[in-house]
């Protein structure tokens, strides 16, 4: 059974949706339980990854490889390496969370609403699971269909724009990465990402690739300017779906380009490098001045999530500067570790962001910040969670956002003092939009009336809320598990970054 | 003279023109209440016919007729699916044709004749044999279209097919006469080595501009795509939905026969059309389907597309060119059976199902039926894991190997609007509330339900494993 | 002896059950209980911290420096979660703990009848707590940690009363001018690991030579020594912290906040963070005079400048707040001269004597039920001579009157500023020598004003109008004057718990300095946690001319600045107990210099238009402009809208006659013909 | 002398009256039918004329068949006329546009 492990964490959920959606609309509890009980079983499966994983080995690890399509050399091939383990164990904490926080929220069709998170979360660890090419493409193409009807059904007002949005961007996106992907194939003959690491690439076809990949990752992670369709989507989505998104659907833009971009044209990566981080600097600064103004709480985080990612992508570009310009492997690694786990810790922060936003929604049915303030008077509990996450969006140290941004700003000052200056600017301009936010909800006094009959959260949001708080603060008071987990990992890429392909 | 091998190499064929005789005896002697044992004979027939071509195959090529007549692997893949097709419309087509008066006998014995005229058409060995087998399918196609006497859309349908489809063989022809003249030769056999010795290469040359017009009317590519939305629309869509499948492989294996067998030294040449043909269908047909609100109109605009993405795999004009333009022809068959199909389910006496409205929260109604349709339609946008990606990634990377990169990124630039109009459906069906009153929900006859359901998920399993599949359409082209 | 790793850990973790308990438990455990355990942890931490400093002085232990914790390991940059304890960090453990204990135990009666009691206990734990991480801390990851946790909980108390628009106002303001000081902070930090390839202060301090010839390359042609931008770095987050000029705006505000906390946070310790951050990262600084003058010239600014504003406030804490930002000026400049050690004396004294004043401002408050405009007070002495006489205690060592704490520590500094020739020292004297006379003017200025001449109040005892309520009430309001002058019944002394650390702090506001001085400011007793290049050791200047506190005392009374005290006095004296009617016509005479002051120069009104409102308004522009505009209206949408023309175009192509149909087929027969001949040539 | 070039151009110009006729036409649909008739003989000319030319019979085996299908093609054809005037009661191509866009 487990050395089928990982085939196992990608289909539990996907068949487990079918018993689910079996049990109809007439049987709402049967399908939130047995949802539940499918997501339980493959977070316990997740944590049996650990064990199983040897985090000293960089090499990918519970390798699984069956022929596909023999006349394409197509594999259906599985592995993990630490950082896949982190996100797989991040995708099956949230996909628990979400089920738990959809409990009762969700009246109309919940049995379809779970299938659809089931099959959503299978998916998802597939695409962090897959080393050939085309089944990454699979996965990666395939998830965004229950992520379309999500949004669409159990969406706001504007729900169809935003899915229609949401669905178009990224296929727009991923169909250059797919001619790219071919064009490697014929050169290389197999869509093994390995073989495609190893393939030599002329600058030229580097560069045109490069940008194939970056399209499809840039509007995923999202970066600016391509960044437009999140804060729609997330307006739009429902609770569940917003957490899903901004906790572990981002975070597959940022992994595309360690599996892509780095290995496969690490050449152009360099001589582009510059590109992708004034657009990660861009996302820090342009995008947290957007967030300052906004009236849609989550707009606002949804604005603060594509700044939070501009630092995954700085993270990640920036290596490319230290190792091949000032030869620094470990402040590289210093910046590719902070990427990681700021892409962990955004999880967390920003699933837990969405999470208190859907407490408010559910209680007063609007997210227009006008509407709220002085919620702490009745909802004192509520108001400790909220401001906790808040404080770890503006990074405060102690709390899981502090880490990732620290570490990139370390390593963006060895490369360039400048990249440091405006990436801290994060600082300021986080802690404002986030505390302005708070100030005008959960602070002050009550002036609608509605707000004066809000209910403290209950069990269930506490237990949601409170998984999330101890996720975030673990990982903010002690961070060193979560980097040996990917510290062989991370090493290994660095290190291959060094080797040209011209 | 012909002897037993050659009656042997058609038996499958022969077979078919006898049992459409005797259906259409059967039919004279039938009192009305006896028709669907008539209906499960006919698919029966098909079904029978599709064993003969499996058992009969030959372990190579084989000709029959001096050459008229070839009976090899393609002929064998393209029949297959064509009958089996036409099994499927059988089958979902009949509660239509009762909800409407229109549970004849014809409807069987034209389309299996039709099958007849793609079956002789896909495994022509001369020219003389593709027309005649081309007129067989085109003929029958133009009765069934003007099926329903009362309609004036069918009849208006009937005669734009009638007219525009005499115009092509007519081209088809004058093209045919004038490669006759270059080469002094009508069995595509002969025509491929004296294409390159030829005095009046010209003359030829001219003649293949006329044949692709021939073909690119079949396959309905633009500019020669006018006749297919006011066909699909105007006839009724137990017609459409024969027109839009089997047809199309038929158009295939004309296109592969004329040119692949025939012409195949002028490659160079015919390869350059297809890829103009190729980008106005894809543009033309995904432009305008858009803005479609009749749902079997918008269907025909996406046929015109899919002819696209067909050419993108016969420009390649190699082994694994063909394999991926056969591999597409079959999925886009089994998916257009498969739309049409959901489509006839829920069409009842006086409701057409034929405007996007009607599927207004389908999903309340008849969840069932909505997911199928759903599928279907990520398939035909070429979402994976479904069915309609790997074809498209197929064809994609043969024009990507025929060094037509551009072609390449035209296709996917316009899978990208094309991928708008199909989520549209999704969204209606979806995302809407269902208006007030309608009734819209799967036909209750099981038979249907089943088959269409299974028609459906094959192309949910043919995204996992549409290895073998394609196996076999390459090793057709290898051998 | 070793210290243990035990003790340090329970002094740190103490405050911090204690304030888990009444923070998570509250409700449960009730009033008395929460406070009996976060005083409890406080007593524990402040109890072992004195055991500590003894161990440290006459015990004889070494210096402590391990780590508990890898925070992270990332190859060869570490950084670990550990403790540094020298005296220097000893001492500042002891003042924090005891001030924060005496806090506590005031707290009980200042709170008394507030529904928020129970927080505010764990609050004030959490930042004893987090005080504590940010001096013990041996590394500048956890130092930052401890920075921005006092950060926090700073911004959690000043918006206390979060019902108060002005309350939640001012504490978004503090933590975001903190903020832009950890921006710098952070920047510095970095700037460290860049150049030491260390985040702990024994490995950077023990190679900081290896800075010197270093440069880092702003632009193409510009290099700035290292030791330079590393020491202004960091001196930008001290002056968020340490509310130095032009981050010094949040401060004032800050008195939003309970008394309590404006004694224990923004008086005694949390912004003398910066100060003691300086004078811990000394080797660091001391290679660069140009980083000591900036320090300089920005501490004397501040020293000065805000000194003046503190003469116009009626606002009772906000004299004191003033105050308070000026004395940090002080230590300030002390930094600046290379007089560490000074600037530490001064940070301890004024801890004692400023943390006194508060709480004595806040028992005024209390018997004035919360009003805290001077201009309704007066002639209070009869009603609460215990806060009378310790108030005027701490107002002596305030001015640095001889003999009192403040006169050792404060006129050390003068006299190293005057001994000091680094680049604007000459500035800074005048500044620190004027401040001295402002200083005391506006020290006698709040005492005449809040104890002595005639009532300003009158009693109007109604009993429908219940205390309690009424409390409530007092914190709606924004500055008292709904019901100015009007008491319900008359001011009376504040119960013992209030009147305790009063005392408690009155006794260090009068002994301390003598106490301490020799010792601290010229004798070698912080060894090696401070360090001073020769060329720049000004206090060992002074040091040679010193005997002892007595004669010292003494001597000060010859000296310029007690003059400048007595003239102030005498002035004082003169406006508001004979004659107040001068001060209107003062007010009057030099009205733009007053309202110069009276706006704070203008700084908070600049900033919110510029910052604040700037801000918004480039949000909104980039937001409409950028994404909704361009990229959204013209690229996506924009787009999506063309193509629907174009559809819209290309179908009307189907016109549905027979003919166009025809005549499309033909057009594409000569399509094809006539490209096959274009090819063809 | 006659060539081959002759029938040819005759050939030629006999599909291209056709062709023109066609679309000029916008009154009567049996002028269609009469068009398409023409077209196909300007397809046996081809194959006469080209089998004659070379001296090999397919090329007018080929005509017998096209003229036989030709038959059946009218009769098809009139049979939807018909219908198209018992719909309509019209045979106007201009007024036959129901189905556009």
């Amino acid at each position: 059974m487990f050395n089928h492990l990982l085939s196992l964490l990608i289909w539990l959920p996907v068949v487990g949706a079918i018993p689910v959606l079996l049990a109809g609309s007439g049987r709402p509890n049967v399908a939130r339980w047995t949802a539940l009980l499918v997501a339980v079983i493959t977070f316990v499966l997740s944590l049996y990854l650990l064990p199983q994983y040897n985090a000293a080995d960089s090499a990918k690890q519970l390798v699984e490889s069956h022929v596909w399509i023999a006349s394409l050399g197509v594999h259906y091939s599985l592995a993990v390496d630490g950082i896949s383990v982190a996100l797989i164990l991040l995708t099956c904490f949230v996909g628990i969370l979400v089920i738990v926080g959809a409990w009762e929220v969700i009246q109309d069709k919940p049995h379809q609403y779970m299938a659809a998170m089931l099959v959503l979360q299978g998916l998802m660890i597939g695409v962090f699971c897959a080393t050939d090419a085309l089944l990454f493409y699979v996965f990666f193409e395939a998830m965004l269909i229950p992520m379309f009807i999500l949004i669409g059904v159990w969406g706001g007002p504007r729900r169809v724009y935003a899915t229609l949005k949401f669905f178009i961007y990224t296929f727009f996106g991923s169909i250059f990465m797919l001619v790219g992907l071919i064009y490697l194939y014929l050169k290389a003959g197999s869509f093994d990402l390995q073989v495609l690491a190893a393939l030599p690439l002329t600058l030229k076809e580097q560069s045109w690739l490069f940008f194939a990949f970056l399209i499809a990752f840039a509007v995923k992670v999202p970066m600016v300017p391509v960044h437009t369709w999140l804060p729609d989507a997330h307006v739009e989505a429902p609770t569940g779906g917003s957490v899903v998104l901004a906790a572990v659907m981002l975070k597959i833009g940022g992994y595309g380009f360690l599996r892509f971009s780095l290995p496969i044209v690490p050449d152009a990566s360099e001589a582009y490098a510059w590109l992708v981080i004034g657009l990660s600097l861009t996302a820090v600064v342009y995008i947290g001045y957007i967030a300052l103004v906004q009236e849609d709480m989550k707009k606002l985080v949804a604005y603060s999530s594509v700044a939070h990612m501009g630092f995954v992508t700085l993270g990640i570009f920036i290596a490319f500067m230290l190792v091949r310009g000032a030869g620094n492997i470990d402040a590289a690694k210093l910046g590719m570790q902070g990427a990681m786990v700021q892409m962990i810790s955004h999880g967390f922060v920003s699933g837990a962001m969405f999470s208190c936003i859907g407490v408010l929604y559910d209680r007063l049915h609007t997210r227009q910040i006008k509407d709220y303030g002085g919620v702490i008077n009745v909802m004192p509990w509520f108001g400790f969670f909220y401001v906790l996450f808040a404080m770890a969006n503006s990074g405060l140290p102690g709390t899981s956002g502090f880490v990732g941004e620290f570490q990139v700003i370390l390593a963006s000052f060895q490369a360039n003092p400048w990249i440091a200056l405006f990436a801290a600017f994060t600082l300021i301009i986080g802690a404002a939009y986030t505390l302005y936010m708070v100030k005008r909800v959960l602070w002050g006094d009550i002036h609608n009336p509605h707000v004066a009959e809000m209910k403290d959260i209950n069990g269930r949001e506490i237990f949601v809320l409170g998984a999330f708080a101890a996720a975030v603060l673990a990982l903010g008071i002690w961070p060193q598990p979560l980097i040996h987990l990917m510290d062989s990992s991370v090493t290994q890429l660095v290190t291959q970054l060094g080797n040209h392909k011209v | 003279m012909p002897n037993i091998n050659d009656i042997l190499i058609l038996l499958p064929e022969l077979y078919l023109v006898v049992a459409a005789c005797l259906l259409l005896l059967l039919d004279a002697f039938m009192k009305p209440e006896q028709r669907p044992m008539l209906h499960w004979l006919s698919v029966a027939v098909l079904l029978v016919a599709i064993y003969l071509v499996i058992a009969g195959q030959p372990p190579q090529a084989v000709t029959a007729f001096n050459g008229m007549f070839v009976r090899d692997g393609v002929a064998e893949v393209l029949k297959v699916f064509a009958l089996l097709t036409t099994a499927l419309v059988f089958i979902y087509a009949k509660p239509y044709l009762v909800d409407r008066k229109l549970f004849l006998g014809e409807f069987y014995t034209l389309t299996i004749f039709a099958v007849i005229g793609i079956m002789l058409l896909v495994s022509a060995g001369n020219l003389l044999t593709v027309y005649l087998g081309l007129e067989l399918l085109t003929l029958s196609s133009y009765a069934l279209v003007a099926l329903n006497r009362d309609s004036r859309l069918s009849s208006e349908a009937a005669i734009k097919y009638f007219v525009l489809g005499a115009l092509a063989s007519g081209m088809l022809l004058y093209g045919m006469s004038m490669v006759y003249g270059a080469t002094g030769t009508l069995s595509l056999a002969n025509l491929h080595g004296a294409a390159l010795h030829t005095g009046m290469p010209q003359l030829l040359i001219f003649g293949l501009i006329f044949m692709v017009v021939g073909i690119g009317f079949k396959l309905g590519a633009a500019p020669f795509h006018m006749w297919i939305p006011d066909v699909y629309q105007g006839s009724p869509t137990a017609v459409t939905i024969f027109i839009g499948s089997a047809p199309k492989l038929a158009a295939f294996g004309m296109a592969y026969r004329l040119l692949a067998s025939g012409l195949g030294d002028l490659s160079q040449h015919w390869q350059l059309m297809l890829a103009v043909l190729a980008v106005l269908s894809l543009a033309i047909g995904n432009l305008v389907a858009i803005v479609q609100s009749n749902l079997k109109r918008l269907l025909a605009y996406s046929t015109i597309s899919h002819m696209g993405y067909l050419l993108l795999g016969l420009v390649n004009a190699g082994p694994e060119g063909y394999a991926a333009a056969l591999f597409y022809a079959i999925s886009y068959a089994l998916m257009s059976t498969a739309a049409f199909g959901v489509i006839l389910a829920l069409a009842r006496a006086g409701f057409e199902c034929e405007e996007i409205d009607d599927l207004k929260g389908l999903n309340q109604r008849s969840p069932w039926a909505a997911f199928l349709m759903m599928l279907v339609m990520f398939s035909l946008a070429g979402v994976p894991p479904l069915f309609g990606f790997f074809a498209k990634l197929l064809v994609l990377q043969a024009a990507i190997h025929a060094g037509m990169m551009w072609l390449a990124i035209v296709g996917a630039v316009f899978a990208i609007v094309g991928l708008y109009y199909y989520l549209r459906v999704v969204k209606v069906m979806y995302f809407d509330k269902p208006v007030e009153g309608t009734e819209i929900r799967l036909q209750s006859d099981a038979s249907v339900r089943v088959v269409l359901s299974l028609n459906v998920l094959a192309l949910l399993v043919l995204g996992f494993g549409w290895g073998p599949l394609f196996g076999w359409c390459q090793r057709v082209f290898v051998g | 002896m070793e210290l243990s790793t035990s003790i340090l850990l329970t002094i740190a973790l103490a405050p911090l059950v204690g304030c888990l308990l009444a923070g998570f438990f509250g409700r449960i455990i009730g009033r008395a209980g929460s406070h009996t355990v976060t005083i409890l942890g406080v007593a524990i931490a402040c109890g072992l911290s004195f055991y500590v400093l003894y161990q440290l002085t006459t015990g004889g232990a070494p210096v402590y420096n391990q780590n508990i914790y890898t925070w992270f390991e990332i190859g060869r940059y570490t950084a670990n979660v550990g403790f540094l304890i020298d005296r220097l960090t000893a001492m500042m453990m002891v003042v924090v703990t005891f001030v924060s204990l005496l806090v506590h135990i005031y707290t009980i009666g200042y709170m008394a009848d507030d529904d928020g009691y129970q927080r505010f206990f764990s609050y004030i734990s959490l930042f004893t707590f987090s005080m504590l991480m940010l001096v013990m801390s041996n590394n500048f990851m956890q130092l930052f940690f401890g920075w921005e946790a006092v950060g926090l909980v700073s911004y959690l108390l000043i918006g206390f009363w979060f019902k108060r628009p002005t309350a939640i106002f001012a504490n978004l303001k503090a933590f975001l001018v903190n903020r832009v000081g950890d921006f710098g902070f952070l920047l510095g930090i970095a700037a460290i690991l860049y150049f030491l390839n260390t985040l702990d202060y024994a490995t950077a301090f023990g190679n900081a030579d290896s800075l010197v010839g270093k440069t880092l390359q702003i632009t193409q042609n510009t290099h700035w020594d290292a030791a330079t931008v590393i020491g202004i770095l960091l001196f930008i987050g001290a002056m968020g912290k340490s509310a130095q000029v032009p981050l010094h705006v949040w401060l004032p505000d800050s008195m939003e906040g309970p008394t309590p906390i404006s004694a224990l946070i923004h008086a005694a310790t949390m912004v003398t963070a910066g100060i003691f951050m300086v004078a811990r990262m000394s080797p660091l600084f001391e290679l660069s005079d140009t980083a000591l003058s900036f320090v300089m010239v920005i501490g004397a600014t501040g020293a000065l400048f805000t000194g003046l504003i503190g003469i116009v406030q009626n606002d009772i804490k906000r004299v004191v707040a003033y105050s308070t930002l000026s004395q940090l000026g002080y230590m300030t400049v002390a930094l600046g001269v290379s007089a560490y050690a000074g600037a530490v004396f001064h940070l301890m004294t004024h801890a004692f004597f400023k943390a006194l004043l508060f709480l004595g401002a806040g028992s005024v408050i209390i018997a004035m039920h919360h009003e805290q405009d001077m201009r309704y007070m007066g002639g209070l002495r009869k009603y609460m001579p215990i806060t009378w006489i310790t108030m005027w205690i701490g107002s002596l060592a305030l001015c640095g009157v001889p003999f009192f704490a403040g006169f050792y520590s404060k006129d050390a500094i003068i006299e190293a500023v005057g001994e000091s020739h680094r680049w604007g020292a000459h500035y800074a004297y005048f500044c620190v020598m004027a401040g001295a006379f402002v200083t005391a003017l506006y020290t006698f200025r709040q005492m005449y004003l809040t104890f002595h001449g005639k009532e300003r109040f009158v009693v109007v005892h109604d009993h429908g109008h219940g205390h309690d309520e009424h409390h409530h009430d007092s914190h709606k309001d924004d500055h008292g004057h709904h019901d100015a002058g009007i008491m319900h019944e008359t001011p009376k002394e504040s119960p013992w718990v209030v009147t305790l650390p009063l005392i408690l702090l009155a006794i260090p506001s009068i002994i301390v300095g003598a106490l301490a001085v020799k010792p601290l400011l010229y004798g070698e007793w912080f060894g090696s946690a401070i360090h001073v290049n020769e060329a720049n050791n000004v206090l060992g200047e002074l040091g040679k001319e010193f005997d002892n506190w007595f004669s010292a005392a003494l001597h000060g009374f010859g000296q310029l600045p007690f003059w400048l005290v007595a003239a102030a006095f005498a002035i004082q004296t003169y406006i508001y107990l004979f004659n107040p009617a001068v001060a209107e016509r003062i007010k009057n005479a030099l009205k733009p210099v007053y309202n110069t002051l009276n706006h704070k120069y203008w700084f908070d009104a600049v900033y919110y238009i510029v910052f604040a409102r700037g801000g918004i308004a480039l949000g909104r522009a980039l937001w409409k402009g950028g994404d909704a505009a361009v990229i959204d209206g013209v690229l996506i949408d924009g787009s999506a809208g063309l193509v629907q023309r174009i559809a819209g175009g290309v179908r009307r192509l189907q016109s549905g006659y027979l003919y166009h149909y025809v005549f499309a087929m033909i057009l594409g027969l000569i399509l094809l013909l006539g490209g096959y001949w274009l090819v063809g040539q | 002398m006659i060539t081959l070039s002759h029938f040819i151009v005759l050939g030629a110009v006999l599909f291209s009256i056709a062709l023109a006729s066609l679309f000029i036409n916008r009154k009567n649909v049996i002028v269609l039918l009469m068009s398409i008739e023409l077209m196909l003989l300007a397809v046996n000319i081809n194959f006469v004329a080209f089998s004659r030319f070379m001296g090999d019979a397919a090329g007018q085996v080929f005509v017998f068949f096209i003229l036989t299908v030709a038959a059946a093609e009218t009769a098809i054809g009139l049979a939807i006329l018909v219908l198209l005037f018992r719909n309509r009661s019209t045979i106007n191509i201009a007024e036959i546009d129901s189905m556009k866009g």
